[in-house]
């Protein structure tokens, strides 16, 4: 079958990762509200990657036309200044996916090793660890936030998601210590120790592939709630105003616009709600097909 | 108790595939049967099937079961089927220790049987609790008192089995009683249920993988493999002259205390699954050292002699040579094959490399 | 050679109210692994027996006494430097379920200790993969099929012949099996308890074989020492074979006395020995006190002695001498033959 | 139990130094003075420069001086003695403010939390025992979004709805001024009138995560022994319908704890939109015109509202789950 | 020179008392909603408390009500003084009480009230009463001439145009409530804090302090003037029942007001659309839901002048901004029109000139030469000549300065302010059209504005100007201590940019065509004292300087827009009464006027 001597395990892992593959298919197609969730999220990464760019600077405005109805020119009408308002949420999508990518990395890197960490090496230093995510679980973030908003704008994604991202490593950390603290009662990392593996390779070799799904499944939600906190704060109207963002544009429409007085002003508001919506539901959908391909119960007898 | 052609199938992404195939079986009153198999060879789902009891997704797609005084479980339905179930026969669990609620004393749980059973004189029961429990040598009062994680293993396998005794179920299920036990616990379990079976003039069936446990307690001794009874008759007969390669091979497997150390061999190859386990022919066909065509196609019938009953188309054709030669026979098959025992199974692990495109049971699953 | 002198372990539960628990696991054990000799521990649940195993392995700490590797003793070493000892010593898991890593090829967990085992002797990496295949094959596996499969798709019993294969790839001198057949399903445990017994032949490693079964204690190393521990002490230390036959301790004897009996092949020993039952006998509060013989309250021939009095082992009854160069721990030793034995058919 | 309430009260002081440490910073390095913050709303409402600037300065209040430790001790020294100081803009006492607007939130939201609690077991089951048919799937799936909407969103489409395009429901108060307070029909007829909205928000923002929750307890309450073994001996529906129950809604009891503090962050959301006159509003006006010592007070009762939640939880769960009650009775 | 403007103050006298007898009785009954903003129901009844509980022309009362007269400061409508008269030099103010004014508890109102209010009015330093010895104006003398009657004298060393206004806005609260919170030798302190002297300094500490006691003084209950008195409060509204006892009781129409707080406009859009407010002040409202409103039966809008400009501030401490091509490429480029259209529709109307001084009366102060200001229309092509007049360039359709780097404006808005932000974004919007990079930038709120533009850290920004009717306030805004003029101890004296607030960083002169070298500083610190025709003058010359050299773009004119409904009353005040310094909430000032009545 192979050649002697040589294990050839290079012939054997393409066809283990098709059948992963296969597998993943098979999940989607179970439902296929998943498949929508995928090309929804597809859409979003398309838009905030792609949409700035081709709808090119100076956005192209109607200065005739402030707050048209919907059209088919202008399928959400337009805004204040005449700009459709659909290629504000196209735009503005690139600062909420940004923010989340941003916060959920943040949240991993930080989730992901206290979580390990704590759980790996237990004792004195996990109860405190887990003190201080216990914090870090209860502490309300929103309200935090607002405060902090006093004194720091974030303007940028980047600082906007590196504070979510402190806000709420919490659950993550949470999470994977479970986790490690249940696979190292496995006997595999015990053995891995046994056979003189250092710490690094045990934790990412050993422990971080059993555990890879639950954070991948964690991001995800805790990019939507990253998602809500920063359109949230925005909507609240203590974050500096930035042209297209969806927050300013729901905060516009309903303490500026009278989205919710007259229905004139409607569009506007439906707009970054409706994509608000669309991108919550397209990470569940995700989420969902994740938790089938990744269960345990799936993968193990 | 009589069962009939009891065939209890499981709904898998390949289809409803049998895990207990026509099975007939008796327990004769006042007998304790043991019922011993390889993990996965369907003996708890018998003994489910029995208070009519099988889980999603599995169901009871054939047979009959009859009850003295009861009729046929498997047509039992509602109220009346929870009545039987623990009224009139009593199921010891798989896994006794977890058999408790966590959240409720032992004795409010007794209170909840008693009422689901519109036990009138819940203090006789309470009562009746404490006696068995002091006959299994426990402070009843103490043990009504406590919670789950309040008592240790033996202990609550003992709770377990009092539970199924005290509504005086005369037909007694005892699922791996003994599994997670130490031997000593193990062996006072084993008296208690012996003890008690014979006061009360019980019917028992003892399920185990452990030979020896069954010897120690059971009358009669059956034989599961892939789903299907594949020896029957009295223990001492059958452990003293074992007729079917399996039973056989099963028994020598096991290391003894004292004696010969060599007599000891492994058994080859590995226990079917479900999927795996061969539809058509004799079941044990794969592993089997009397293997012969005729395993191949025709499923043996259970033949029936001095008391035994035996499915295997090497014994039909000798009976008479079968209870003799035993020892000899066994010893010789296996002898050759022992050095090979471990590359047995290799070659078993071989027999199913899957072409890489075929996706596991695990994933089809 | 890899011996231990009076291994204590006591481990404190920081219980939420009980303030301290403290489980005295390991009570002073001395034990002695020959170089490719066996030995075995048997004892009922909870008795220490894994703990002791995995002290030996270097996975557990222990608070007193001294663990002794190639006349090495450990605690003249800083933790660091006892690592490449302490990895002569590889555990077998009792759960081959568990022991491997489920997102992981058999290839990668085998990799990762060749890889290193590769880096201390100098070798390539194409020795890495030689080797691989060579241990699968040393413990009868088919490395074609065996290697670039996730534990899930293999059976238990092949997992436990990778778990070995895995241990034996930093090539160790003691292989520390724990229950390591107890999941095992009946029909396929001798077939790794053959390849144990084949190890010890062909590679000369010794073998510290841990079990409440006495029996495959036996069948692994008839011809090597068997421990019995109870509570953290080895009450009864001697020949496989002479301890079966005729143990002194009435601990060892009520054990071997509860070994249900293959009737219709076996016959129960002449003398049986039933502990006493106490009420609540699994509680472990139930049991005495530490003054005495741990075994006291459950033992049929307690005396006032052994309440007040501790038994050492081998010299509790001086001028008892065994002639099976045993030891004991008992104030009132005497050899009852309680183990079943075959019928012998005529 | 009493170590375990100890130690959550140490837990819970912990969190309220960060917080209390936190504002500390935030105030310490907050630019701009906050006297200046209303002149020019002034100028804009109509008051002229001089009167703008006097009345400004009329605002002006102790400005921390010394080094910043003696300010951070004597900062938590007041604090230390239940001293929150006075709003900087209304002089009144920030502790009254608090307490005033805790009650509109307070209730509010564990009327809500309830209610989502009660309403998100009660499916969650339903979804649980149903798992494998289109209407469970069909509720799991919508616990999912309904987790994934945030509460602003809900608050939202409410408020457009019952408020705007079928204004049946008022957008707007606590409380009807005409009616005497005090517990007379009319007066608390009104209350109710006006927190439905907020309620009913609070309501649906919350339950899909208790669905969720409940129905992936409820599972592996059902895949345990126990529920099996309670079924063959027996048991009534009923009963082992409690055994489920009340051994599924025990881990709910963190969950539980965790979205009270998720519902307090909300609050400042549904606050805002309802224009609701609770602490999140208190804390989103005191942000606006950088009322510090308000908003330091009003972030501290949101952090204490939340350990206490998180406490009672624990109280709960230990109520329930013997391994810990009895734990300390032993002693 | 002081021959003070007090005509308007002069001729007004007697107006109030004289024709009361005369008026008809207005129809009465019923409750009368309104709207307030900040209500802190924690807050208490005290009119000195910044926070609602009080509120003025309902329970708390003044001597006098500003009229919203475009160019003078000093007419008024009668409030708890019926008559008043100014001496010809403004030194003189003599009030005389309603002989009916009570309390609500039944205590007559007395000269003694007013004393104790005047000098609550010191430990505030507001209005007339200011301790700051470098202030102009401050009062120097009260005199008790009898139980209603009077006397102010102001310094006459330093006088102001604002004497008189300072003391008729003046709150009055009861002596026999009131007194026992500033300490007893309070004249002498009063005296003592006139000085320059370190004692001086002393007691004008005491005297703040003592200022503190009164912010955070609590009454018991509600003790009022005027015609209502606090009945209850709740976070979202109080509730104002008559006051029996009110002097002019028989002109309130409404027998309870309801104050509905709001903490954001959209709120009042709500109750506006429902018809559920029987008036409201001006809020920002959405152009649609304007119509929406006066689509509505009952509604009413009414639209009148508000004196505030809004403008667009550069910081010439900032390259280009400095240069004066470039800031007026930008007047050229930026449509003012489109600009109010998107921001401020109703609360606005576009600048049409760039004189500093709001459209409504530019012509009352400057006359015919507002024909000779450049309008700055739009001029696309004069912006680029300007532009290219500074070194600037055009690039790929992108204007670079001279180094080659892009041309880039950003314009800093305080958060929260929504049509400023709202305006300052189309702002940007036309000038990337036009090829100039811009964006706005948000501060967090206007605390942070304030400063950080005081500290030179935005070169663009939006600022308020033409605070009128003031004439020196009008030009303070531009060449006040923002463009490094201050007034010290009532001389004047000139920062250079970048020091003591002087974050404009003009030059100290200018030269304006036909004026030749002119100090506008200099120019507006006159106003405080000018007289008439010299008035006209001077600005005259600001307003050319101003448009000539734009420190400031002026941007729009506020419009102070208000809605009433007439189901349940007519609410008709004259348009001179559509604004008070200093009250939002006006229908108290109008209930109590008679303007109010009741509808059946
Ligand atoms: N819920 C299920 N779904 C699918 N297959 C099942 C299910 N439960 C049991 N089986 C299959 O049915 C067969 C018999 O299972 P059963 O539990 O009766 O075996 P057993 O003899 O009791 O084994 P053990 O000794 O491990 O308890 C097995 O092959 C098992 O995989
Ligand atoms: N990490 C630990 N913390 C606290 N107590 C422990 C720990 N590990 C073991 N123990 C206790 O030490 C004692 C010995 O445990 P050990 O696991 O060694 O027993 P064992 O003989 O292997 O039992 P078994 O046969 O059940 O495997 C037991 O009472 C156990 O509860
Ligand atoms: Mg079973
Ligand atoms: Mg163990």
């Amino acid at each position: 079958m192979t050649s002697p001597g040589m294990v050839d395990v290079t012939t054997k892992g393409p066809s283990m990762r098709r059948n992963f593959w296969r597998g993943v298919w098979r999940v989607m197609l179970r439902k296929p509200s998943r498949l929508f969730g995928v090309a929804l999220l597809g859409l979003f990464i398309f838009m905030a990657t792609l949409g700035p760019v081709l709808y090119g600077r100076p956005l192209p405005r109607d200065p005739d036309n402030f707050f048209a109805p919907p059209s088919l020119q202008h399928p959400f009408g337009t805004d204040f200044q005449g700009f459709d308002v659909l290629a504000l949420v196209v735009i503005g999508s690139r600062y909420v996916l940004l923010t989340a990518l941003i916060t959920a990395i943040v949240t991993i890197v930080l989730g992901a090793s206290i979580g390990l960490f704590a759980g790996y090496r237990r004792g004195r230093l996990d109860a405190v660890l887990m003190r201080i995510t216990d914090i870090n679980l209860t502490i309300p973030g929103i309200p935090i936030l607002l405060v902090l908003s006093t004194v720091w704008q974030f303007a940028s994604p980047w600082e906007m998601g590196l504070v979510l991202g402190l806000l709420g490593w919490g659950a993550l950390a949470r999470a994977v210590r479970s986790q490690t603290l249940s696979l190292r009662e496995r006997g595999f990392i015990e053995a891995a120790r046994g056979l003189g593996l250092s710490t690094p390779h045990i934790v990412v070799r050993e422990l971080l592939p059993p555990i890879a799904p639950y954070i991948a499944m964690n991001l995800l939600m805790s990019m939507i709630l990253a998602v809500w906190a920063q359109v949230g704060l925005f909507f609240l109207g203590v974050m500096p105003v930035i042209g297209e963002n969806w927050g300013v544009m729901l905060n516009r429409a309903v303490f500026d616009f009278g989205a919710m007085t007259t229905a004139s002003r409607l569009p506007y508001m439906l707009a970054p709600l409706l994509a608000l919506l669309l991108l919550t539901v397209a990470i569940v959908l995700v989420v969902d097909a994740m938790d089938e391909i990744f269960n345990p119960r799936l993968r193990e007898e | 108790m009589r069962i009939r052609g009891l065939t209890v199938v499981y709904k898998t992404p390949a289809g409803e595939l049998p895990a207990v195939r026509d099975i007939d079986m008796d327990l004769a009153p006042g007998t304790i049967t043991g019922l011993v198999g390889e993990s996965g060879s369907g003996k708890s789902t018998l003994a489910l099937s029995l208070l009519n009891a099988v889980q999603p997704p599995g169901r009871i797609s054939a047979g009959q079961i009859e009850i003295d005084g009861i009729g046929d479980v498997v047509k039992l339905r509602g109220d009346k089927l929870r009545q039987v179930r623990g009224g009139q026969i009593g199921y010891v669990f798989q896994a006794a220790q977890n058999s408790l609620n966590p959240l409720k004393t032992i004795g409010k749980q007794l209170l909840d049987l008693g009422r689901s059973h519109d036990v009138d004189n819940l203090r006789a029961l309470v009562a009746e609790a404490k006696e068995l429990l002091g006959r299994m040598g426990l402070d009843g009062a103490r043990v009504l008192d406590s919670y789950q994680h309040e008592l240790s293993g033996g202990m609550r396998q003992r709770v377990g089995i009092m539970f199924a005794l005290v509504l005086n179920a005369h037909l007694v299920v005892l699922d791996e009683p003994t599994t997670a036990l130490d031997v000593i616990t193990q062996a006072n379990i084993l008296e208690i249920v012996r003890d008690i079976h014979a006061e009360r003039n019980l019917t028992t069936l003892v399920i185990t993988h452990d030979i020896g446990v069954v010897a120690e307690v059971a009358d009669r001794l059956a034989v599961m493999y892939g789903g299907q009874l594949v020896e029957q008759g009295p223990v001492r007969d059958v452990l003293g002259e074992p007729q079917h390669p399996y039973t056989r091979g099963l028994i020598q497997a096991i290391p003894r205390l004292t004696g010969d150390i060599s007599e000891a061999h492994a058994l080859p190859g590995r226990p079917p699954n479900l999927s795996t386990i061969p539809t058509e022919g004799c079941v044990f066909r794969e592993r089997c050292p009397l293997r012969m065509d005729i395993c191949e196609t025709v499923e043996p019938p259970l033949v029936s002699g001095s008391g035994r009953l035996v499915a295997c188309h090497a014994v039909a054709d000798t009976p008479a040579k079968g209870t003799k030669a035993t020892t000899g026979v066994s010893g010789g098959l296996t002898s050759s094959r022992v050095r090979s025992g471990i590359g047995e199974e290799r070659a078993a692990g071989g027999d199913d490399v899957n072409p890489p495109e075929t996706p596991t049971e695990e994933e089809q699953s | 050679m890899i011996s231990g002198q009076g291994i204590v372990k006591t481990f404190r539960q920081r219980g939420d109210v009980l303030g301290k628990r403290e489980v005295k696991a390991l009570r002073g054990v001395d034990f002695t692994i020959p170089r490719g000799g066996a030995i075995s521990f048997i004892g009922e649940s909870g008795c220490g027996k894994t703990t002791l195993g995995r002290i030996i392995a270097g996975l557990e700490t222990h608070d007193d006494g001294d663990i002794v590797i190639n006349d090495v003793a450990m605690s003249s070493l800083r933790p660091k430097a006892q690592q490449p000892y302490f990895r002569k010593v590889q555990l077998i898991h009792q759960d081959p379920y568990s022991a491997l890593n489920p997102t992981r090829t058999i290839h990668q967990a085998l990799h990762d200790p060749l890889k290193l085992r590769a880096k201390q002797i100098g070798e390539s990496s194409s020795w890495i993969y030689r080797r691989a295949e060579e241990l699968l094959t040393l413990v009868d596996l088919d490395p074609s099929y065996v290697l670039p499969r996730y534990p899930h798709q293999l059976s238990g019993g092949m997992r436990q012949r990778v778990v070995i294969a895995r241990a034996l790839t930093v090539d160790p001198e003691v292989l520390v099996a724990d229950e390591a057949v107890s999941m095992i399903d009946v029909s396929l445990r001798l077939g790794i308890l053959d390849l144990l017994r084949d190890l010890r032949e062909r590679l000369g490693v010794s073998l510290l074989y841990i079990t409440h079964d006495v029996a495959t204690a036996r069948y692994i190393g008839a011809d090597g020492e068997m421990y019995v521990i109870y509570r953290g002490q080895i009450i009864e230390r001697g020949p496989t074979d002479t301890v079966i036959s005729g143990p002194v301790h009435p601990y060892t004897q009520s054990l071997l006395s509860a070994i249900p009996v293959l009737y219709g092949m076996e016959q129960p020993g002449p003398e049986q020995v039933k502990p006493v039952a106490a009420v609540d006998t699994d509680a472990d509060a139930a049991l005495g006190a530490d003054t005495g013989c741990l075994f006291a309250s459950r033992c049929p021939f307690q005396t006032e002695r052994c309440v007040s009095e501790w038994p050492e082992l081998g010299s509790a009854v001086p001028e008892y001498q065994d002639p099976d160069g045993r030891l004991h721990a008992c104030f009132h030793p005497l050899p009852r033959q309680v183990a079943a034995t075959s019928v012998q058919k005529g | 139990m009493t170590r375990r309430l100890a130690g959550q009260l140490v837990r819970g002081l912990v969190m309220v130094w960060v917080v209390l440490t936190f504002t500390f910073v935030i105030i310490s390095i907050m630019p701009g003075d906050p006297v200046g913050a209303a002149y020019e709303n002034l100028i804009q409402q109509g008051y002229s420069p001089d009167q703008a600037a006097a009345e400004t300065a009329m605002m002006h209040r102790f400005q921390p001086t010394g080094n910043i430790a003696e300010q951070y001790l004597e900062y938590m020294g007041s604090l230390a003695r239940f001293d929150l100081g006075q709003s900087m803009y209304t002089r009144v006492d920030v502790g009254d403010m608090l307490l005033d607007a805790a009650k509109w939130t307070v209730i509010p939201v564990l009327l809500g939390t309830i209610l989502s609690f009660g309403l998100g077991v009660f499916i969650g089951v339903y979804a649980a025992i149903k798992r494998s048919s289109k209407l469970g799937d069909a509720l799991t799936m919508s616990g999912s979004l309904l987790r994934g909407i945030p509460d602003f969103v809900v608050g939202l489409i409410l408020a457009a709805i019952f408020a705007t395009l079928w204004p049946v429901l008022p957008r707007s108060g606590a409380v009807d001024i005409l009616y005497e307070p005090g517990f007379n029909l009319d007066y608390i007829l009104s209350l109710g009138y006006h927190a439905i909205l907020p309620v009913a928000t609070y309501t649906i923002s919350a339950y899909g995560g208790f669905i969720l929750a409940m129905k992936s307890s409820v599972v592996t309450v059902l895949g345990d022994d126990f529920i099996l073994a309670a079924e063959l001996r027996g048991m009534k529906r009923s009963i082992i319908f409690r055994y489920i129950a009340r051994n599924a809604i025990l881990p709910l009891f963190t969950v539980f704890a965790l979205s009270v503090a998720a519902v307090f962050s909300g609050a400042i959301f549904i606050e805002r939109i309802f224009n609701y006159p609770g602490l999140g509003m208190l804390l989103i006006n005191s942000i606006g015109r950088r009322d510090i010592t308000v908003m330091a007070g009003a972030l501290l009762l949101i952090t204490i509202a939340v350990i206490i939640a998180n406490i009672i939880a624990d109280m709960f769960y230990s109520v329930i789950d013997p391994r810990i009650r009895r734990a300390g009775e032993r002693v | 020179g002081d021959d003070g403007d007090d005509a308007p103050g002069a001729d007004d006298n007697g107006n109030g008392a004289a024709e009361e007898g005369d008026e008809p009785e207005v129809q009465r009954g019923g409750a009368y909603t309104t709207i307030i903003t900040g209500l802190h129901a924690t807050a208490p009844p005290n009119p000195y408390n910044p926070d609602g509980n009080s509120f003025a022309g309902y329970n708390s009362v003044r001597l006098a009500w500003v009229k919203n007269h475009p160019t003078s400061p000093t007419e008024f409508y009668p409030g708890l003084a019926s008559e008043w008269e100014v001496t010809d030099d403004n030194l003189e103010l003599t009030v005389t009480l309603h002989p009916d004014a009570t309390w609500s508890d039944g205590t007559p109102v007395t000269a003694d009230d007013v004393v104790v209010s005047s000098n609550i009015a010191y430990t505030r330093g507001s209005g007339a009463f200011i301790l700051d010895p470098g202030a102009a104006g401050a009062a120097s003398d009260i005199e008790v001439i009898d139980d209603k009657t009077v006397q102010f004298t102001q310094d006459p060393e330093n006088p102001t145009r604002e004497f008189v206004n300072g003391i008729m806005n003046m709150i009055i609260v009861p002596a026999h409530i009131y007194g026992d919170l500033l300490p007893d030798d309070f004249d002498e302190l009063l005296q003592a804090a006139r000085g320059e002297d370190d004692a001086a300094d002393d007691a004008r500490e005491a005297i703040s302090e003592a200022g503190e006691d009164v912010v955070s003084f609590a009454p018991e209950e509600d003790i009022s003037a005027g015609p209502y008195v606090l009945e209850r409060i709740n976070p979202s509204e109080a509730l104002l029942v008559r006051n029996e006892h009110f002097h002019n009781d028989h002109l309130v129409a409404p027998d309870q007001v309801i104050a509905r707080n709001y903490d954001g406009n959209e709120q009042v859009w709500d109750y506006l659309q429902a018809g559920e407010l029987d008036s409201s002040h001006f809020v920002a409202v959405p152009e649609d839901v304007v119509q929406q409103i006066e689509a509505r039966p009952g509604n009413e809008a009414s639209r009148t002048y508000s004196p505030v400009v809004a403008g667009l501030a550069f910081n010439q401490t900032y390259e280009p901004f400095d240069d004066i091509n470039v800031r007026r490429a930008l007047a050229y480029i930026i449509d003012r029109e489109q600009m109010v259209a998107v921001s401020t529709p109703d609360g606005g109307t576009a600048a049409t000139t760039t004189s500093g001084i709001h459209q409504e009366v530019v012509g009352e102060w400057i006359g015919d030469t507002v024909g000779d200001l450049d309008p700055y229309a739009v001029d696309l092509d004069r912006a680029a000549e300007e532009l290219e007049a500074a070194g600037l360039s055009e690039e790929n359709g992108r204007w670079v300065l001279p180094d080659g780097d892009p041309f880039s404006v950003p314009i800093q808005v305080p958060g929260g302010f929504s049509d400023w932000i709202a305006a300052g974004e189309n702002i940007a919007t036309q000038l990337n059209e036009f090829g100039i990079d811009s964006e706005i930038r948000t501060s967090p709120d206007f605390t942070v504005y304030q400063e950080e533009m005081t500290n030179g850290e935005y070169p663009v920004g939006f600022w308020l100007i033409g605070l009128g009717p003031s004439p020196y306030n009008i030009y303070q805004r531009l060449y006040g201590s923002s463009n490094g003029w201050e007034v010290l101890a009532g001389r004047l004296s000139y920062n250079e940019p970048g020091e003591s607030g002087n974050w404009k960083g003009g030059p100290e002169t200018y030269d304006v065509e036909g004026h030749g070298e002119v100090n506008p500083g200099e120019l507006a610190h006159e106003l405080r004292t000018a007289d008439e025709e010299r008035t006209h003058e001077i600005m005259t010359i600001l307003a050319q300087t101003t448009n000539e050299h734009l420190p400031v773009i002026q941007m729009w004119d506020y419009v102070n827009t208000q809605f009433s409904n007439t189901d349940r009353f007519i609410t008709d005040p004259p348009d001179d009464a559509r604004r008070v310094t200093g009250v939002t909430s006006l229908a108290g000032i109008w209930i109590q006027q008679g303007w109010v009545t009741a509808v059946n």
